[in-house]
């Protein structure tokens, strides 16, 4: 039992506690010291609430996914290279003298089945430009998305990138 | 190093506000607030995280490692907060009513209808 | 350009222009030119009495800190008067939030949010910030609670007599500090001279009772301000006054 | 080559504010607005660079926290009428 909430746990407190250093910038004794003290008043406020027995799971159900380590240290770096070029393409379309675009609604079935990491998926979409979560079935696992062009490729270029991104975020989680 | 990181920054910076101009422009000409709903995410991962990075390798030229950890933090701030407003506002205009202009699919529609009725 | 509204919104822009190069001029007069008066007097003074490096902090907390306690006070009884006018009613309860991705995504954020306002409260006197500052943005948390997960979601969680609570106990801190001075004989609130530690400037303790008492007002405005939030929206409960909007 | 980049996006949110004035609906203006809100973002940052003074890092930092909340209350208006549901 311990094992299995451990990990998430720990994730936390280390993210806050980085947090705590960058914000203060600073690294000496007392704030580092002031820092725990802090992390861990703030993690007693919200562990129970938004992790442990998360309020928005209505029926059983992992409400933190166990992330691997190594894909979650190298994610970083693919998803701006992602951010970066996508950005590109959305920038072309923006500046070309007659603007014709294609926008659709099309919705993407997905094989993710903790919810966690399906919402983080669809933000991440959202944070892609060119497609935009509109809204999110989630017992079903499926994300409506909103493309800005659907382009040559029609509907399958648009799925082929989500599915991308997903194929990335399975192989973060365990 | 120092000199590299100085080029650098003057690169990420002017890249930087390449894309957040072209962000504003698509703002502006883009149809309907879907579409530049696109558009504002661009000036967010295109203009803000270049500009920013470019404040970060400025910051490391000098040896100013806090700020650079400093200027990092906005950056991650802004991506964790952004998506949220973007889909909450475009969910909120599906669901009062406002039709995307010109959409070729809309596999949504249903949806909405089903859960109106 | 034709209605008026146009003309109107023209009008905004240039004042927002001006107000801007206003600002502008502001932000880039050199540091200590042209300064004198009372202002150089703390802005000099200020490391040499307090150890704090946020001159604001000082002057808030030490050169009127008796002032700080009379309008945090003002705070305190404007809870207390709002909780009272609307105690009769009652929330209607609702789950109606944001959809899912708004309410999970919100969830990873809150710690680190929260984390980000005991921050600026602990370093109050070294940074831009302070109590107030932090306790707002504390309060800005919950107000985002009732917005994204429901009324019944922070009336759940978080009673209002805890609130009440938090609230009371920083006022009891700030004044129980105050106090620590007239014990060692000196006037209600003396920071240096009553015996608490100056430090060096710039380190996390300094500043004697500076940073002490940012907590305490941190404590006071966010519960203060959530509970103010609560109360009111009290008022829209009537079910006559509800309209849809217009876009 | 800093200043540049400031004067460059004054000019952008200043182009920007186009759309805040004359955006048909409600939500084009909370669009345009969050945009400008974002660009103004990294300006402050900037700023920090251009006097070499970390005080404004600060200032950038809280609104990055921030300025989200005021389109979450907008998106929460429309979609169900009321604040406080």
């Amino acid at each position: 039992m311990g094992n299995s909430s451990l990990k998430p746990l720990a994730l936390l407190a280390t993210a806050l506690f980085c947090v705590w250093i960058a914000t203060t910038g600073r690294a000496d004794i007392p704030f580092l010291l002031t820092g725990i003290v802090v992390v861990f008043a703030v993690i007693r406020a919200t562990w129970a609430t938004f992790f442990a027995g998360a309020h928005d799971f209505s029926h059983r159900g992992r409400p933190w996914p166990a992330f691997r380590l190594l894909p979650l240290l190298s994610y970083p770096f693919f998803f701006l290279l992602e951010l970066v070029s996508a950005t590109w393409q959305v920038a072309l379309v923006a500046l070309q003298p007659r603007i014709d675009l294609h926008p659709a609604i099309i919705r993407v079935d997905s094989r993710i089945q903790n919810r966690t990491a399906l919402v983080l998926l669809a933000n991440e979409i959202t944070l892609t430009p060119g497609t935009l979560t509109i809204d999110a079935d989630i017992p079903r696992q499926g994300l409506y998305i909103h493309a800005l062009d659907l382009g040559k490729d029609g509907i399958d270029g648009v799925k082929g990138q989500i599915r991308r991104l997903e194929h990335r975020m399975e192989g973060l989680i365990r | 190093m120092s000199a590299m990181f100085f080029g650098l920054s003057t690169v990420f910076m002017a890249a930087g506000l390449f894309f957040a101009f072209a962000s504003v422009v698509g703002v502006i000409r883009f149809p309907d607030v879907y579409t530049r709903l696109h558009a504002s995410t661009k000036a967010l991962s295109g203009g803000a995280m270049m500009i920013l990075a470019g404040t970060a390798f400025r910051a490391a030229a000098t040896g100013n490692w806090p700020a650079m950890v400093k200027t990092l933090l906005i950056a991650a701030f802004l991506l964790a907060t952004n998506p949220l407003a973007s889909h909450a506002i475009a969910r909120a205009c599906y669901h009062h009513g406002i039709v995307p202009k010109g959409t070729v699919i809309d596999e949504y529609a249903e949806t909405v209808r089903g859960d109106r009725s | 350009m034709k209605s008026p509204r146009n003309l109107q919104r023209l009008g905004a822009l240039a004042l927002s222009l001006a107000l801007g190069w206003w600002l502008w001029q502001g932000v880039t007069i050199s540091p200590f030119q042209g300064i004198t008066g009372p202002a150089a007097r703390y802005i000099h003074g200020t490391a040499r009495d307090t150890g704090a490096a946020n001159v604001v902090a000082a002057i808030l907390f030490d050169y009127r800190g008796f002032d700080t306690l009379g309008e945090a006070s003002v705070i305190y009884t404007t809870v207390c008067g709002v909780a009272l006018l609307f105690a009769k009613r009652r929330y209607r309860r609702s789950s109606h939030g944001l959809s899912f991705i708004v309410k999970r995504s919100m969830a990873l954020l809150v710690p680190f949010i929260l984390l980000y306002a005991s921050s600026i409260i602990v370093m109050g006197h070294l940074s831009p910030g302070g109590g107030f500052q932090g306790g707002s943005v504390m309060a800005t948390v919950t107000i985002l609670f009732c917005v994204i997960y429901g009324s019944s979601f922070e009336a759940a969680r978080v009673s209002p007599k805890v609130k009440e609570t938090i609230e009371s106990s920083g006022a009891l801190l700030f004044v129980l500090i105050g106090l620590v001075g007239l014990v060692t004989g000196g006037a209600f609130l003396t920071n240096i001279a009553a015996g608490f530690p100056r430090g060096t400037m710039g380190q996390l303790f300094s500043g004697g009772t500076i940073p002490l008492l940012n907590i305490a007002v941190g404590m006071k405005v966010g519960a203060g301000l959530s509970t103010l939030f609560y109360s009111m929206v009290k008022i829209l409960e009537d079910p006559t006054e509800s309209s849809p909007p217009e876009v | 080559m800093t200043a540049f980049v400031l004067w460059g996006l004054l000019l952008t949110a200043a182009v920007g504010f186009w759309r805040v004035i004359v955006g048909p609906t409600i939500p084009d203006r909370i669009v345009a607005a969050d945009t400008l809100a974002t660009i103004l973002t990294t300006f402050i940052a900037l700023l920090a660079v251009y006097f070499e003074n970390a005080v404004f890092l600060d200032i950038a930092l809280a609104f990055a926290v921030l300025s989200f909340a005021d389109v979450l209350i907008m998106a929460k208006y429309f979609e169900h009428g009321e604040l406080h549901r």
